[in-house]
């Protein structure tokens, strides 16, 4: 992910460490995938509460744009920063390969550079995918348009309820996905689907700064 | 609390050890009285079949480890080779059979989690894994469950530590029903200049122990065969260690980042026999004695007694010698990864391994001896027998050839491993740049404007039990035929020795025949083998495995641009043959699947042919001629060309030259390739190709939807896919919850 | 007050109408295993902790205090605590 | 003989001295978030299973079957079962 910022960008993103409790100043915060803390307990969970989530908590409530990959999503909605739980694939086994996806939602700073219901290809890799939400809770994430990514049909690799693979919250600042982009940006990876969404983040960032 | 660690040395104590009355009898004479029982631990463990090599040694000084590319060949945790631009490349293969059999999640978990140590300890970022495994019958009762345990097991470890799997092997086969094979590879790269080894130097130097904490896991088994040993300890031990790939990633960080700082003197992992054999490597290779006290080591559980500690194999442990300046340095880097840390002893100048417990002496014994003077054997073997040449016209032909390639693109052995890779993380770093499903795994070198390394793990265990001389040349040649085929230049092996009792006049044969085999073929093809590791006594009721030495191949791409994969061909491309005519069905997939038996002579390498082809395809590859590539191995050409229409989703007309069309479609001839050429530059290839020397045929063209060959094939891309692809999962598929345990 | 050692055990279970793939999965394996009569198999979690504390009450609030924080996904989980 | 349902929690823990990862993280976890006084945590799993069978008796005997084909991990772990 740090590549990938790095190559999009042109810039070397800034590392925080979990312990910390302030972040620096910054216009986007990536919670990247990995295995955090092994994935013991529940993915993402011991990291979601680590001392620098809360600062990250401060930083989604100013408004400051934060995208979770992966580990990354586990953890937001482990923090509670975006609804419902990332569960066990439904198969069970880590799953690795690729999927394609929808995008559902082209109108928010992350996904403005694709059309409307284009279908994209991007690699999953994970174990605990599986998105849920109670009947209440995904009846107002589809009603808000909160749903960003959906699973095209037929790849949907892991039994998340209705296709979902990425939403935002309600002020449309904070993205979880499970795909990974990054591992999409550039020929070598034999496709850059995924370009598209950190070029708009880093439109938004310039945009905003102007 | 006291324990009792002090047991009466009786015959049985030293039977149970594994130390027969010649090597009791020359330990007696190195120890100078009677051994401690912590004493007697020790040296069981040092001079056990896995750490002193004493049946294998004579016969592995045999094989070629040098080159100009190689930094260290094997000795060190892991070989290490250079690759340009003062990196290194440093890898090794390692088996967890035994574990692996007895809890598969934990045991090919814990297999990872060593060769990964091995790696980073050298002082090098692992970038690259791969698994060789074998298992029972698919129908054996056990094969599934172990199946789903070994790669969910793999999955786990390196997926959460982080490292992408590029690669490995699946074999099906009877006589590993009782012994499975699970053989774990890593590579990692480097600064040539920052390579860390064990050799420790400098007197009254801190030893610092680093990682997770001690328990009794692991603790030998003449401990579990002698239930008496211990009664303070009710519950009968497991063996069976736990993997914890957090702590391990977290080592890996601590230990490049102290590395960093200069204050590491000698560094080495606690693998087999932990402590002991750590510490023992660490004094013994610096000419220094060390002294430990273990009431200083991190210790997990209550109460263990000296002889535990010495011998516990816990995970994610390490040792080192550390620059007494810098421990504070080293400090903060523990505390900030959260590792347990102590000193632990020192090195000394008397040469003596010395361990302190709770106030007593425990043992004092000689370093150098425990290290360096294992015994070796030259045990007795006999040549094996070997099969004469079988024509083709003996092999019965398939009724139906459409039926016959469809049976064999969807058998156990020849079948789509998707369902396995799957369960890896393939594509973590965001570096990978050729997927497990072609013949090498590619990786590129992070940093690096074009360079990429390839990674190929080969053997065809039915050769090596047909011709063990043969079998073990081919697994060489596989090996490397695979590397050539993505455009690598093929730089050094590893390898997996998996055989059965050496105390067996037969088993011993195999042994030296595939080692001879292994060396005459890494030195034609300019392969060294640099590090490796060799598993004997897999046998269960009397019945051997088949003889497995596992390869474990190293290339260099130097411009990635300019590589060749086992689906790119395109709409057009013209099909060229390097190679002869197949003409050989003893021993192939054919004969095992379609005639269902196994009989007659392993197919041959020639190696100065395979060495002239395999420098023909690489430039061919490396000039930008091929636009797809493919070795020829299980299975045959008809074999390859559906493997390569399967990976493309596009079909080909071919019209070979057929003398026998079973033996040209399934036979299994080596040193062949399939290259697919764009069509403007076909008469340019061909006429190189002749210039050259190589043998060739054009063979077809690619295109439709359909794979053709002669009268015989007429298949559709996607039926073939079918079949390949559907084996594993249905397979696997009924009721195999993976892991209701892990 | 003087602290003594506890133990305890919590017990973390999906709640009622959350799907659980893995006792799913193992309602599948247990048929095919030969099975039957099986109705149902939902998987959950165990904690066995052991703490001091002033008295059992005050371990149960500490526990329960821990179950919210970190040992149960509340979203999607139920939480039950034992002191012994 | 007739067949009622019963419903049954089946325990399974890592047998003492075998490793547990998450257990650790979990102290360390909790540690971080301020809980003094945790002495060890150890992880484990809990299926509740509802089945047909002709007795209480039948079913623990069925239950023993599926911890040993499945639900528990023999080498490393330990099952009990409770049948309520
Ligand atoms: N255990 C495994 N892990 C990862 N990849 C595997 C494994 N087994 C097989 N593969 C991959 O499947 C493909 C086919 O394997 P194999 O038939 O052994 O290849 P080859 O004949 O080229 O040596 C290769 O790309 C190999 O790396
Ligand atoms: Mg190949």
């Amino acid at each position: 992910m740090i590549a990938a910022l790095t190559l999009v960008s042109g810039q070397q993103p800034l590392i925080a460490w979990h312990t910390d409790e302030e972040l620096p100043a910054c216009d986007l915060i990536v919670l990247p995938g990995g295995f955090s803390h092994g994935d013991y307990l529940r993915s993402g969970a011991i990291a979601a509460r680590a001392p620098v989530m809360n600062a990250v908590r401060r930083a989604a409530d100013s408004g400051v744009m934060i995208l979770g990959v992966c580990n990354g999503f586990q953890m937001l909605t482990e923090a509670g920063l975006l609804p419902g739980a990332l569960m066990r694939n439904a198969g069970l086994t880590f799953v690795c390969k690729e999927v394609r996806l929808q995008i559902a939602n082209t109108d928010t700073a992350f996904t403005k550079y694709y059309d409307k219901d284009e279908v994209i290809r991007c690699p999953v890799a994970h174990h605990d995918g599986n998105y849920f939400a109670d009947a209440q809770t995904l009846e107002e994430i589809e009603g808000n348009g909160q749903v960003v990514f959906r699973y095209a049909e037929g790849t949907n690799p892991n039994g998340s309820i209705n296709d979902i693979a990425g939403i935002m919250n309600t002020k449309r600042n904070v993205l979880g996905m499970m795909p990974h982009p990054e591992n999409l940006i550039e020929p070598a990876h034999g496709g850059t689907d995924g370009r598209r969404l950190f070029e708009a983040a880093l439109k938004m960032v310039q945009s905003r700064a102007a | 609390m006291t324990v009792n660690n002090t047991h009466a040395i009786t015959p049985q104590l030293i039977a149970d050890h594994g130390i027969n009355d010649e090597e009791y009898a020359r330990i007696l004479e190195l120890t100078g009285r009677e051994p401690t029982f912590t004493e007697l631990g020790i040296w069981s463990a040092m001079w056990n079949e896995h750490c002193s090599y004493k049946s294998s040694k004579k016969w592995l000084k045999t094989l070629p480890t040098d080159g100009p590319r190689v930094v260290y060949g094997p000795g060190e945790n892991a070989g290490v080779v250079d690759i340009g631009d003062g990196d290194v490349v440093v890898f090794k293969m390692e088996s967890h059979n035994h574990p692996s059999f007895i809890e598969p999640y934990q045991g090919a978990a814990t297999g990872v989690g060593g060769i990964l140590r091995d790696v980073f300890t050298m002082g090098a970022r692992p970038i690259a894994a791969m698994n060789a495994l074998r298992f029972g019958a698919p129908d054996h009762e056990k094969t599934r469950h172990l199946v789903a345990g070994v790669v969910a097991g793999i999955g786990g470890y390196g997926n959460s530590f982080g490292v992408p799997t590029v690669g490995g092997e699946v074999n099906f086969h009877p006589r590993y029903n009782g012994n499975i094979l699970v053989n774990a590879f890593a590579a990692g790269i480097a600064r040539g200049d920052a390579i860390y080894i064990s050799k420790a130097e400098g007197v009254g130097l801190p030893v610092v122990y680093l990682g997770a904490k001690t328990g009794r896991d692991g603790v030998g088994g003449a401990t579990m065969a002698s239930a008496e040993f211990d009664d303070s300890i009710d519950e009968k031990r497991p063996t069976v260690q736990v993997g914890d790939p957090f702590t391990e990633k977290c080592l890996l960080e601590a230990c490049l980042e102290l590395m960093a700082t200069g204050a590491v003197i000698a560094i080495q992992d606690m693998g087999a026999a932990g402590l002991t054999c750590s510490a023992v490597e660490m004094g013994a290779r610096g000419d220094l004695g060390i002294r430990l006290n273990l009431d200083d080591v991190p210790a997990r559980e209550d109460s263990m007694t000296a002889y535990e500690m010495m011998l516990s194999e816990s995970q994610e442990r390490m040792l080192m010698v550390l620059r007494p300046e810098k421990e504070q340095e080293a400090k903060t880097i523990f505390v900030k990864w959260g590792l347990d840390f102590a000193v632990v002893g020192e090195t000394t100048d008397d040469l003596r391994f010395r361990i302190q417990h709770q106030g007593q002496e425990v043992a004092d014994l000689p370093i150098k001896e425990l290290g360096d003077e294992a015994p070796e054997y030259d045990r007795p073997w006999v040549e094996p027998g070997t099969y004469s040449q079988q024509s083709p016209h003996l092999f019965a032909p398939p009724d139906d050839y459409n039926h016959a390639l469809l049976k064999l693109l969807g058998s156990p052995n020849l079948s789509s491993r998707r369902w396995v890779w799957e369960q890896y993380d393939t594509m973590i770093q965001g570096n990978t740049l050729q997927l497990p499903g072609g013949d090498a795994g590619v990786v590129r070198v992070d940093g690096h404007a074009t360079k990429a390394l390839a990674f190929s793990s080969d053997v065809t265990p039915r050769y090596v039990e047909a011709d063990p001389y043969e079998g073990g040349k081919q697994a060489v040649a596989e090996c490397y035929r695979n590397l050539i085929a993505t455009g690598s230049e093929p730089l050094a092996a590893t390898d997996n020795l998996n055989f059965g009792n050496p105390e067996k006049p037969e088993i011993m044969g195999q042994f030296v025949a595939a080692v001879r085999g292994i060396g005459e073929a890494c030195s034609s093809l300019g392969m060294p083998i640099v590090s490796g590791n060799v598993s004997l006594y897999n046998e269960t009721n009397g019945e051997a495995i088949l003889p497995t030495p596992t390869i474990g191949g190293v290339g260099l791409i130097d411009d990635q641009e300019k590589m060749a994969r086992i689906g790119s061909a395109d709409d057009r491309d013209v099909l060229f043959l390097i190679g002869t005519e197949g003409t050989h069905l003893a021993r192939s997939i054919y004969q095992y699947e379609i005639l269902e038996e196994e009989s007659g002579p392993a197919p041959a390498v020639d190696l100065l042919m395979e060495k002239t082809r395999g420098d023909f395809v690489l430039a061919a590859i490396r000039s930008g001629y091929a636009s797809a590539c493919h070795d020829i191995s299980d299975g045959g050409l008809a074999v390859a060309l559906a493997e390569m229409c399967i990976a493309s989703g596009i079909g080909a007309t071919c019209t070979i030259d057929i003398t026998y069309a079973h033996a040209a479609l399934f036979g299994e001839d080596q040193s062949r390739y399939i290259i697919a050429v764009d069509d403007q530059w076909a008469d340019m290839f061909a006429a190189n190709s002749e210039g050259s020397g190589v043998s060739f045929a054009r063979i077809g063209v690619v295109g439709g939807d359909r794979l053709v060959i002669n009268e015989f094939v007429d298949l559709s891309v996607k039926d073939m896919k079918d079949a390949h692809e559907a084996w594993f999962p249905n397979f696997m598929g009924a009721g195999t919850v993976a892991q209701a345990a892990e | 007050m003087a602290e003594k050692t506890f133990k305890a055990r919590v017990t973390v279970r999906l709640k009622n109408g959350v799907l659980d793939p893995q006792g799913k999965a193992i309602e599948g394996a247990l048929d095919s295993l030969g099975f039957d009569g099986i109705e149902s198999v939902r998987q959950g979690k165990v904690f066995d902790v052991e703490m001091q504390a002033t008295s059992k009450a005050a371990a149960e609030t500490t526990l329960a205090d821990m179950c919210e924080k970190l040992l149960a996904n509340t979203v999607i989980e139920d939480y039950s605590i034992m002191v012994g």
